[in-house]
């Protein structure tokens, strides 16, 4: 694997199971896409209005008619549909999907996240995410552990929330966390980094899950 | 007939209209229409569209050429002088959950007062809004949202204005012809008839439609 | 694979459970999938449907068995079986205007926690709801509908679930459709492939095809 | 004309204009879609799902799949379009009828009307009706005067009632009358008829228009 994430879009393709509706954000988790693993199929809709979203086309194939919530010129799979903005978000908000993965700015230990605005700085608008992330069965969230350093998975978040304790799950290259009751658990960590190194690199306090796994990174596809 | 030219469009507008533009990422958005709408140099416009589009496509086109007075959209990520222009002052922006602002946009056309959604509960997009209690969950309530005008694209438009719409291009169109008083379809394809079965934008809906100039 | 036979289908109900039924005036009902509850003899239903059917169609079958405890529905004019038993005190009946019915199924499948809408208002109907004015007028609050199973009639259904409607027997089917924990279809034709562009239900909304036993 | 309903609905006809969009209610409204002016087009809606409803089909030509509201066997003219409930009440609530004309048990002066249930006797339920009175731009009530010879014109609706305040006029056989806010004004008069046979039929009282006219009854379809 080339790169972070990567690896991190294999570990969540993991979690992915047979005939789930899955929402991939923009960035790292459209990579997720490409490693469905084997057996297993999934039908990605688009929030623009479709399901079954398909690969990139070949060059010279594209439609720009048919795109992503990108703009990305992308295909649709057998046994796709489209739709109206209406109908795309009805079945967003109303528990159609049934996860949905996206990259944040900050997450915290109550499961609330921060991913649409930094005040007087990047302002580019909730778009999609505060519906599916109420509306998802299941949030996850896929980045990289910090920003240049800094910790992104917080005791509060400090910028605007996109929601209010929805995450579910963390998936970054240091490890794999659930939001809990009680906090934020640990439970696979990517080898090449030690307990301490991660709680380091986190503001909220880990729990240590009991039987902390391996992180899984490889699967065949 | 529902046939306009591109000239007779462009006298219908005034400075300070409200204007709902269909297209998400500029897919589904009339280019034509903005276009002309740009000729016009009509200002203080109201836009309403999903995003600012790019600075030279959609309505990206108008908030460039300084016509644009507010921009209610739910993101505006891909247009970096949208963004500049709001940081200045010059562009005020209304951002709304994409959700949201597609239901309102029903609600408009369909006669509802309002709905209640969890979208947004326990962030800004709270504030200034009635949040209520129903069977234990919260919800804000949210208004309906119209305009004075609505640019819809239409890829296959029958003669008496019935549209369908390809692939992704549907997007906010459908809702938005409903919404309006005064709705202008830009054909890419123009046919005599539709079946009736698969027509996503019955003529009802569409005052105008808008051809070249001769 | 989705596809199940009507002894699968009849072994899935049980006493109580509630049931949308799709169809007006039973056009767009499911004359199969009925047959198949009536014959499974579960008694104690919830039945969500338009109308009341006749009283040897649609729905009013299941009434004439005595297996409905409630009926929610926007009229029972034609079935003067439904009427006697209401009369009678064997059948509950809830009326909803038809509007209402539908947006409230419609906001069941998509997550709102309720809408607001000025029919009903000055009548009976607004009973027991919560009365709201907005910008100066007066709406009742009308919450969400789910239930159960949707008992669907699709007149094309492709393999993967995607279901067209053909004329006039789309009426009530989609939004029940989304509305429900398990969405059934009966196809009124079996085809490979749709076209994504005419969809009216998704796959995603449909649980299970059915088809006659072998 | 043969009976006092093709008569209400001749008149009723006259009230067309180019381009409305229409809902006609069952029983006498429906004859008025017999009577659409020359050179008027108007668009039947019907509440199951299309506009541009077209008269019955002949004989064995009937498609079970296309019904009305009332589930009679109906056409669609050129231009049509079906859709599902949520779209069809959508048109209604939405102010995008411009017309609909409704039989009723009862009205009265406020604008009242009563229709969809006659407490411990029938109970048919306000199926599409209390929406299209709410959603209509114009609302008409088209019936006979009386019942059996009692008023059904009232002062005030005894009846539950269908919609508060949201008839603009009536049409009878025995003349034509809009709602204002002093009262019901009988603005044509059937010249079978004096006005105090009228007003005697009426429990409301009646405000004679100055320029009160001849109900116009005939015109060329």
């Amino acid at each position: 694997m080339n790169n972070i994430k990567d690896m991190i879009a294999r570990r969540v393709a993991l979690e992915l199971k047979d005939g789930d509706v899955v929402n991939l954000g923009i960035g790292l988790p459209t990579l997720v896409a490409n490693y469905v693993p084997k057996g297993i199929n999934v039908f990605f809709q688009s929030e623009n209005g479709l399901i079954n979203l398909g690969p990139k086309p070949e060059a010279g194939e594209e439609d720009p008619d048919l795109t992503n919530a990108g703009g990305q010129p992308v295909t649709i799979l057998p046994g796709g549909a489209f739709f109206d903005s209406a109908l795309s978000f009805s079945i967003i908000r109303g528990h159609h999907v049934d996860l949905t993965v996206l990259g944040s700015l900050q997450v915290d230990e109550k499961g609330n996240i921060a991913n649409w605005i930094i005040p007087n700085k990047m302002v580019p608008g909730m778009g999609g995410a505060m519906d599916l992330l109420v509306g998802a069965k299941k949030v996850i969230v896929a980045m990289s552990h910090t920003n240049k350093g800094k910790p992104k998975i917080l005791k509060k978040c400090s910028l605007p929330l996109t929601a209010k304790g929805e995450v579910d799950m963390i998936f970054t290259e240091m490890g794999v966390m659930e939001i809990t009751p009680y906090g934020i658990r640990l439970i696979e960590i990517n080898p090449q980094y030690t307990i301490s190194e991660i709680q380091e690199k986190t503001e909220a306090e880990l729990i240590i899950a009991k039987d902390l796994k391996k992180m899984e990174l490889i699967h065949e596809i | 007939m529902k046939l306009i030219n591109i000239n007779a469009f462009k006298s219908f507008f005034q400075d300070g209209m409200s204007i709902m533009v269909g297209g998400f990422m500029v897919v589904g958005t009339s280019e034509p229409l903005i276009d002309a709408l740009v000729e016009t140099k009509v200002k203080d416009l109201t836009i309403i569209c999903n995003d600012a589009g790019y600075p030279n496509k959609g309505v990206g086109k108008l908030i460039e050429n300084n016509q644009v007075k507010k921009l209610i959209a739910s993101h505006i990520g891909l247009n970096p002088t949208a963004g500049k222009m709001m940081a200045n002052g010059r562009l005020e922006v209304e951002l709304i959950p994409q959700g949201t602002l597609v239901e309102r946009i029903r609600a408009g056309g369909a006669g509802l007062g309002g709905f209640l959604t969890p979208t947004g509960i326990g962030t800004i997009v709270e504030e200034g809004k009635q949040k209520m209690r129903v069977d234990d969950k919260e919800y804000l309530l949210e208004k309906p949202l119209k305009a004075d005008v609505a640019l819809i694209r239409g890829s296959k438009v029958d003669q008496y204005g019935n549209v369908i719409y390809h692939a992704t291009t549907r997007n906010f169109n459908p809702m938005m012809a409903m919404a309006c008083n005064h709705t202008f379809v830009w054909p890419e394809q123009i046919v005599d008839t539709l079946d009736p079965n698969y027509i996503m934008t019955p003529h009802i809906f569409v005052d105008y439609i808008v051809k070249e100039n001769d």
